[in-house]
């Protein structure tokens, strides 16, 4: 039975406070480059304040975090990869981007509508001494080469080779929670396996709430995202921009 | 005989040819590609085994406890502790990266004297020397630590004084302790009974208390709630431009006003509340009327009526203020929240007490011949006395403020214990064993005064001495794999192992009534300190480390989600 | 990209495009390798030099390119279509014939009757031991006078009608002489000797194909006649009037003399390169 | 034409000269272990049969890759023999305290994701299969360092045309893939990379 | 200094008039200052990596990938004059197929050199022929554009062995001819796989369906763009070709080929712009009434952005299309030069406008309802190599011009056609 690794977003819960961007960070040895910016910068995951646009009590604000969508269906960067550096995984649903295989043609980036892949820029570099801080379970990617969220698969390793270990064929599921599921302090990040019905995260895809990005061009994404405000929903189906203001920072 | 332009181009024709057939073009593609691949500028993570280790974060007062994973000793990851009670397994953002703060480009290496580098030796003649020649303060940011005790005890011994920096949290509560003559420590709020909470621009969702505590209390209870069993209603002036703070964005009821009308705002608030008898007259009268209260803050006077409505309508209620401004203590005593169920309480049996160390500003201590400041003292807090300051830190905050800069232990690096959160409502006490070996030129305050004074008590001992305590109190529960009440507790020993894997003891709720302010007439709206606008207070600012990890600037610098917090750059 | 490297599947789409990669590289290679095979036989068939010479001949001036015939007046205008090779010309026979015998001294530079000629100005004489001695004409030597350099090839090496058989330097200029006929050098001389080579012919040297297509007799005279005038237009200083077709006597060395002359082109057009 | 083919077939001869014997040296550079370690000796004189006693799996699975100097301490503590590579190795590493600096000739780059436990444990694959025999040599082989990619010739394989090598002479991605080929186990991507 | 330029003049064909050497030299330094800038910049984007440009993780192409696409799509003249020529026997155009040839040459190997400084791993585009994803556009046209390129050295290679002096070498001159033989095979494979790479570069955008402003729907599975870049390229190419011809017939102040041929070119290529312009405006009435509302776009505001207002659309369709169109196949205005090379301009202008509204609207435009509207300006580094690129075509050219026998073609040429 193969897994569909997803995620439900409860945006009501997101205060914005930045933990699942650091603990991803952190997790997946992301260098903090000195001269990267908004544009130029690595943040697999990426929380993005939005506001409804009305001004004084009536405003309202919500925080979004945009995380590779791991499309199930015409998956938008596989398709356009020349070198199969780009792969949709059959047992867990995860896509892949494999580093050491992209020779950095960035078409990928460009297929992308929800712009959840990066790319390095710069070669990868910590002050001295902070490479000790480095997670040993995720290889540092070199420069000139594109990345996004593989959903943490250094823990899917780990929880594997655990698992082997104990002579079990199938994952402790607890051993297996992505970094930014883990930080969020409010828990609105619930991750599953949407295959199984039972998983709470699958049952929540089917709540009236929950909606997904750019449902319309088919992709078909894999991370869901929930809120009981209307306007929040409406952001979901993109009106080419016109959507509410965007806050610049 | 002679070769030919024609034979040379035969010659290479078959050498091109065969080196076809060789592994040469081959063998180099592959390696090349290789070479790209692991570029040997490239850092690589340390190989070597991995383990779990649990402690607390102890960069803020609040003590999240965190579960930290090490590879070949190093800590490599940081994770909240689901079975903490204090942090209940969240973190602020910083806490994800700390494991780099030892590593950080401004982490102080060397003891300073103004400046040019010297010896641990040189610095602790200094100050002996300064001990013999008058009077001494201290300066601690983490009042009731075992090392607080050490402090303490040592200054006192040379009739000095020992001061605490207040963290925000603490500040707000100061003047329930002046009117209750209890003093700040030892009182918090009881927000996880209170069903409304008006919030004066403290950054509850963002940075106010332990992370875990309101976030999640507001998650569990309101978040995404039409009608939600806490009501959080944020007033606070908007940010720059039309955007609002992160609290006032995911508050029930967002209550904007103009900049500094807080206490304004909180007397008319009052004022309606007893002219309208939506409370039991209680306290004094507010001299300011609804009117005024209304030009003010921007709001108009319905706008206040329903207010206070909404306030009343949902009890207990408590308003929570973002620094020592009375008028909003006032407010609550007006509300009836000061020392009953949800609201302000007194927790507090062990604490100690102390002055706040605003004191040591100005004449009032100008007499002090030497200041110490440990490290835990937030590093925007400078004495303004002429004083011989010794300023314990392991990351440089920039500007030499302090006449000796002394290396501190880092992150995990230092046995320290965990004392109450400021604003828990239940007295805590952990114990947060060192992870990673210190660096040999660092040392803590405490280290530093042992070596001046033979006599002084290790901070192991002090631990010891109060686990033992807490032991003999029987009361409260330690909340470690599972939760086990104290008196099941067969020995001090098993009892003090428990605390040292990480578990955590909490006391037992405060009884109401324990805190009485009594209020002959509204105090004059004092000047608050800080404008009592959330983004100013955040877990950034709040958060006492002078530097931010490498990936906290990153955060700030690649996404739109947060300023950077100004000095704060790493 | 094969079978068993990773990233191949055995999918339609995979197979199509790599095949028809596949087709269109083999094309692509094996149009080279014929190009490159066909070379080589041509060589190997002797027949690059003649091949060279034909491609050459068709961009020789016109004025080079005229048929024997006219140049001895038989016939009004012709210009020949066969690169000189009178044995493939249908039209040969019905002209032929032979020449008297002699030296001529009429156009002020001598040519021998019993000799004949090649129009990159070299000279082939009957010897008694049948082989055949080739020599630059007087219009050549007199042109060169003393050259700086010679390069003649080795004894015993085979050389092609048209091919380059020796190489001259005067005052920088390049000079690659044209062998008049097919064979084996047998013997090398040099300007003194008067006589250049030494040729065993391929065929006999009493085959009419081996001197077929060299000019003799009138068609000699012809031939000179307007290299001479050919000279006189490229020779002139510039700007005067070209002088009469009897220009008077061709001095030695002609290109000491007059060094400022396009001396490139003359020579080209003098020894049939283009 | 002769004279051309003549030219042509010594560029040839000389191209694969190069090739295939100057080449390999060029690019590989010979490195000696810190001291020669016999798989061999160890079996017979102490008894470790099982690769496992010494290469063990911790508890988490992870494997523990090459023995710590604390392990060989165990019974090198003191010298036992003679040898000379024993007293470097108790007086070099195990009395100061310092891990002894292998080289690794199956060291994988950091890029690459391999389990032990998953291999042995699960699949049941003898270490042989990826390791050859080395386990029954009896001399500690020259490591040779690939100046180009920085790993060593194992990886590649001893032969340089990859053809008709032993099993367990190469540790090429194309190798792992042809063994899960054989063995029908089907992995993405990252079901080995990181 | 004298003998110097009496050595270059004997590697200029006899009889062909060249200006001085030291002349030439003066008009190639500044470009070779352009070049020598040119492969400064590139050197230090592979050396810094990327960071050396003002790319960026939305405008993950820019300036590069516009020029591959502009001069590939200029480029076209080489294959469809050599399938003209070759395939469809049209004689007439002969006299320019040596210099369309060269400026194929140019096109392509500049384009590939760019995209090699463009990726972030050069050392691993082999990865694309080792482990190729064929579902990919991108590698269609790595594959076609590599075998085409190694098509039009081939094509290049006897024009070459035409120089003076290398044809002295009988090997070569025989090997010239051989391969002249076997070109038009050349040509005819050329001709494919320019036809595919064209496309996919136009397809290369339309199956973007994460970007609903290049999103097309298709045909197989071509997306309707395949075809379009394909007519236009074609349409631009002879215009192109054109525009250098005359360019060249200006600056040498020769007339290089007759008037005929010009007109010839402008007329292919006015046809099929025509032709272009109709399909085009068909393919954007069916995508902005309905594939693109299908996927939730009000196709409007794609054009809401300035400065990608409608105008640039009708300046495409209008200015830059039917207007040439019409200039290049209406005899009056065809038969007079002027008309005719401003015409072609126009045509060249259109095709290298559209390239850069795929490339450069295409990523600047949001997707999700809280992007912003980006904008970019390249960086000192991407112009100069621009800049080196062009250079280097100049260059090339003015080299081949000056040494090859461009745009006369050999006498015997019926030799060759007849063989030996």
């Amino acid at each position: 039975m193969n897994a569909r690794y997803g995620m439900v977003i409860d945006l009501d819960r997101c205060t914005g406070c930045g933990a699942c961007m650091m603990a991803c960070a952190a997790e997946n040895n992301v260098p903090p480059i000195p001269q990267a910016s908004t544009r130029t910068g690595v943040t697999p995951m990426l929380v993005r304040q939005v506001s409804n646009g009305m001004e004084g009590g009536a405003r309202r604000e919500v925080f979004i975090p945009i995380l590779c969508m791991h499309c199930e269906h015409e998956t938008p960067c596989v398709h356009v990869c020349p070198q199969q550096a780009v792969e949709v995984d059959q047992a867990t649903g995860i896509v892949m981007q494999m580093p050491q295989r992209c020779l950095g043609c960035r078409y990928c980036m460009t297929a992308c509508p929800y712009h959840a892949r990066y790319f390095n820029w710069w070669d990868p570099a910590w002050p001295a001494g902070m490479e000790k801080s480095l997670n040993p379970g995720v290889a540092v990617r070199m420069r000139g080469v594109v990345e996004k969220c593989n959903m943490c698969h250094g823990r899917l390793h780990s929880a594997k080779e655990k698992a082997a270990a104990a002579g079990k064929r199938e994952i402790d599921f607890a051993d297996y929670v992505p970094a930014c599921v883990e930080a969020c302090p409010t828990a609105a990040i619930r991750f599953g396996n949407l295959a199984d019905e039972n998983d709470p995260a699958a049952r929540e895809t089917h709540s009236p709430d929950a909606f997904r990005l750019l449902a319309r061009i088919g992709t078909e994404p894999k991370v869901y995202y929930k809120s009981k405000e209307a306007w929040v929903k409406e952001l979901a189906e993109s009106k080419s921009g016109r959507g509410p203001e965007v806050k610049h920072g | 005989m002679k070769v030919t332009r024609r034979d040379l181009l035969g010659w290479s024709a078959g050498a091109a040819a065969g080196l076809l057939f060789t592994p040469v073009p081959w063998k180099l593609l592959d390696d090349t590609s290789i070479w790209t691949q692991n570029w040997r500028w490239i850092p690589q993570p340390t190989r070597g085994p991995v383990e779990v280790k649990q402690s607390f974060c102890t960069l803020c007062p609040n003590g999240c406890g965190v579960r930290v994973r090490m590879a070949a000793g190093w800590p490599v990851g940081v994770a909240g502790v689901a079975s903490d009670p204090i942090s209940r397994g969240a973190l602020c953002p910083l806490g994800f990266a700390a494991q780099q703060l030892n590593w950080h480009p401004q982490r102080v290496h060397t003891v300073r004297h103004r400046g040019n580098s010297t010896s641990w030796e040189e610095a602790r003649v200094a100050f002996a020397k300064a001990c013999g020649e008058g009077k001494i303060a201290i300066v601690d940011g983490q009042p009731g630590r075992a090392a607080s005790v050490a402090m303490k005890t040592f200054v006192e011994k040379r009739d000095g004084s020992y001061r605490v920096a207040l963290a925000p949290e603490a500040q707000a509560l100061a003047p329930y302790g002046a009117w209750s003559g209890l003093g700040a420590i030892g009182l918090g709020y009881d927000l996880e009974n209170a069903q409304t909470v008006v919030s004066f621009g403290a950054p509850l969702l963002d940075g106010w208390g332990a992370p875990g505590r309101f976030t999640r209390l507001w998650a569990e209870r309101a978040a995404g709630m039409a009608d939600p069993q806490l009501r959080l209603i944020q007033v606070e002036a908007p940010l720059s431009g039309t955007a609002v703070s992160r609290t006032a964005a995911r508050a029930w009821q967002w209550v904007p006003i103009r900049a500094g009308s807080e206490g304004a705002l909180a007397a008319g608030l009052a004022r309606v509340l007893l002219d309208e008898h939506l409370v039991r007259a209680r306290g004094p009268m507010p001299t300011m009327t609804a009117g005024e209260a209304a030009d003010q803050t921007g709001l108009s006077g319905g706008a206040i009526l329903d207010l206070a409505r909404t306030m009343v309508a949902r009890p207990p209620v408590v308003a929570i203020a973002n620094d020592g401004n009375p008028a909003i203590a006032a407010l609550n005593v007006v509300l009836g929240a000061v020392g009953t169920r949800g609201g302000i309480v007194r927790r507090s049996k062990l604490a100690e007490s102390y002055a706040s160390a605003d004191a040591v500003i100005g004449a009032s201590y100008g007499t002090a011949r030497a200041v110490l400041i440990d490290s835990t003292v937030p590093w925007d807090f400078v004495p303004q006395t002429d004083a011989e300051v010794f300023r314990f830190a392991a990351w440089d905050g920039g500007a030499g403020q302090a006449d000796w800069l002394l290396p501190a232990p880092g992150f995990l690096e230092e046995l320290t214990d965990v004392p109450t959160a400021p604003a828990s409502a239940i007295e805590t006490y952990a114990v947060a064993p060192s992870l990673v070996n210190a660096p040999a030129e660092v040392q803590s305050a405490a280290q530093f005064l042992g070596s001046i004074d033979p006599a002084a008590i290790a901070v192991e001992k002090i631990i010891h001495q109060r686990c033992d305590d807490l032991f003999r109190g029987r009361a409260g529960t330690v909340y470690g794999k599972e939760a086990t009440a104290v008196a099941k507790i067969a020995s001090a020993k098993e009892f003090e192992e428990q605390l040292w894997k990480g578990a955590v003891w909490v006391g037992v709720p405060p009884r109401s009534g324990d805190l009485r302010c009594e209020l002959k007439e509204w105090p004059a709206s004092g000047s608050s300190g800080r404008s009592g606008n959330a983004s100013n207070a955040n877990w950034s600012s709040a958060w006492l480390a002078p530097v931010l990890p490498p990936l906290a600037s990153k955060l700030c610098q690649e996404s739109n989600l947060r300023e950077a917090p100004v000095g704060r750059k790493a | 990209m094969f079978p068993g490297i990773d990233g191949f599947h055995w999918t339609i789409s995979h197979v199509v495009f790599l095949s028809l990669f596949f087709i269109v590289a083999l094309i692509i290679l094996a149009t080279v390798v014929s190009a490159v095979w066909r070379t080589a036989r041509d060589f190997r068939m002797h027949r690059a030099v003649e091949f060279c010479w034909k491609s050459e001949f068709a961009e020789l001036p016109e004025a080079e390119r005229l048929c024997r015939h006219q140049l001895a007046g038989r016939v009004r205008s012709k210009s020949c279509g066969n690169a000189f090779e009178c044995s493939k010309c249908s039209e040969y026979s019905q002209f032929a014939v032979l020449p008297p015998r002699g030296i001529v001294h009429d156009l002020g530079i001598g040519y021998c009757n019993d000799r004949f000629y090649h129009r990159g100005h070299t000279w082939v004489g009957r010897e008694e031991d049948g082989t055949l001695s080739v020599g630059l004409d007087e219009l050549a030597e007199r042109m060169i006078g003393i050259p700086d350099s010679i390069e003649m090839p080795e004894k015993g090496s085979e050389i092609e009608v048209n091919g380059t058989v020796w190489r001259m330097k005067k005052n920088g200029n390049e000079i690659q002489v044209r062998a008049p006929i097919d064979g084996t050098i047998v013997g090398i001389g040099g300007p003194n000797e008067g006589w250049y080579l030494k040729i065993r012919p391929r065929l006999d040297a009493n085959d009419p194909a081996t001197l077929r297509h060299l000019l003799r007799g009138a068609e000699v005279h012809g031939w000179l006649s307007r290299e001479l005038e050919r000279l006189q237009v490229q020779l002139r200083p510039p700007n005067t009037a070209p002088s009469l077709a009897d220009g008077g006597e061709l001095m030695h060395g002609l290109m000491d003399a007059i060094p400022e002359a396009d001396w490139d082109t003359v020579l080209a057009d003098t020894f049939l390169e283009i | 034409m002769s004279r051309n083919a003549l030219a042509a077939g010594l560029g040839f001869a000389v191209a694969l000269l190069c090739g295939w014997v100057a080449f390999p040296r060029a690019l590989y550079v010979q490195r000696q272990q810190p001291l020669e370690f016999r798989h061999k000796t160890h079996a017979e004189k102490s008894g470790i049969t099982q690769c496992n006693d010494c290469h063990a799996l911790r508890d988490d699975g992870v494997f523990a890759g090459l023995p710590a100097a604390a392990t060989c301490a165990a019974c090198h503590a003191e010298r036992m023999g003679t040898s000379k590579d024993e007293a470097i190795l108790v007086d070099k590493y195990i009395k100061p305290g310092q891990e002894t600096p292998w080289l690794v000739y199956s060291r994988q780059p950091a890029n690459a994701w391999f389990s032990h436990a998953i291999h042995v444990r699960r699949a049941a694959l003898a270490c042989a299969e990826c390791h050859a025999a080395y386990g029954e040599s009896d001399t500690a082989r020259i490591y040779e360092l690939n100046r180009i990619s920085g790993y060593s010739r194992d990886i590649w394989g001893h032969s340089m045309s990859r053809l008709g090598r032993a099993p367990g002479d190469g540790m090429k991605m194309g190798d792992c893939e042809d063994c899960h080929r054989r063995h029908k186990v089907e992995v993405g991507c990252l079901g080995c990379h990181e | 200094m004298a003998s110097t330029a009496m050595v270059d003049s004997r590697w200029i064909a006899r009889g062909e008039a060249r200006t001085s050497l030291p002349q030439f030299l003066l008009w190639l330094a500044p470009w070779a200052i352009m070049l020598a800038l040119g492969i400064y910049a590139g050197g230090r984007c592979l050396y810094y990596g990327l960071n050396q440009t003002h790319l960026d993780n939305r405008f993950a192409f820019g300036l590069w990938i516009f020029l591959d696409l502009g001069v590939i799509a200029l480029g076209a003249g080489a294959f469809f004059t050599g399938f003209l020529v070759y395939i469809l026997k049209r004689a007439e155009l002969r006299p320019i197929l040596n210099s369309a040839v060269v400026l194929g040459f140019i096109c392509y190997s500049g384009a590939v050199a760019v995209l090699m400084v463009d990726v972030g791993q050069p050392l691993r585009a082999w990865f694309t022929f080792w482990h190729p994803n064929t579902h990919s556009m991108l590698t269609e046209v790595s594959f076609c554009i590599t075998c085409y390129l190694l098509v039009l050295c081939l094509e290049y290679i006897p024009i070459l062995l035409r120089n003076r002096q290398l044809r002295k070498l009988p090997s070569f001159l025989v090997f010239e001819h051989q391969l002249h033989k076997v070109v038009p095979v050349l040509a005819g494979v050329g001709t494919l796989l320019s036809f595919f790479h064209q496309g996919s570069l136009g397809g290369l955008y339309g199956v973007l369906r994460g970007r609903p402003f290049a999103f097309r729907e298709g045909f197989f599975i071509w997306p309707s763009t395949f075809f379009l870049f394909i007519l236009s390229a074609i349409a631009a190419g002879p215009s192109f070709l054109m525009l250098v011809t005359a360019l060249v017939e200006k600056i040498t102040g020769r007339r290089l080929v007759p008037g005929e041929v010009l007109q010839r070119l402008g007329f292919i290529s006015g046809v099929l712009l025509g032709v272009y312009v109709a399909a085009k405006s068909i393919d954007t009435l069916i995508w902005l009434n309905f594939t693109s509302p299908a996927v939730g776009f009000a196709p409007w505001q794609y054009y809401s952005y300035q400065p990608f207002g409608l105008p640039i659309l009708l300046v495409e369709i209008v200015l830059f299309g039917l207007l040439p169109a019409f200039l290049l196949t209406y005899r009056r205005t065809a038969a007079r030069r002027g008309w005719l090379l401003s015409a072609a301009a126009l045509a060249c202008a259109g095709v290298l406008l559209n390239r850069f509204v795929m490339t450069v609207q295409t990523l600047a435009l949001p997707t999700l309802a809280f992007d912003e509207f980006l904008s970019y300006t390249p960086s000192w580094q991407e112009v100069a190599s621009f800049g080196g690129v062009v250079a280097y075509g100049v260059i090339v050219y003015s080299l081949s011009y000056r040494y090859l026998p461009l745009y006369a073609p050999p006498k015997g040429e019926n030799s060759h056609v007849s063989g030996n």
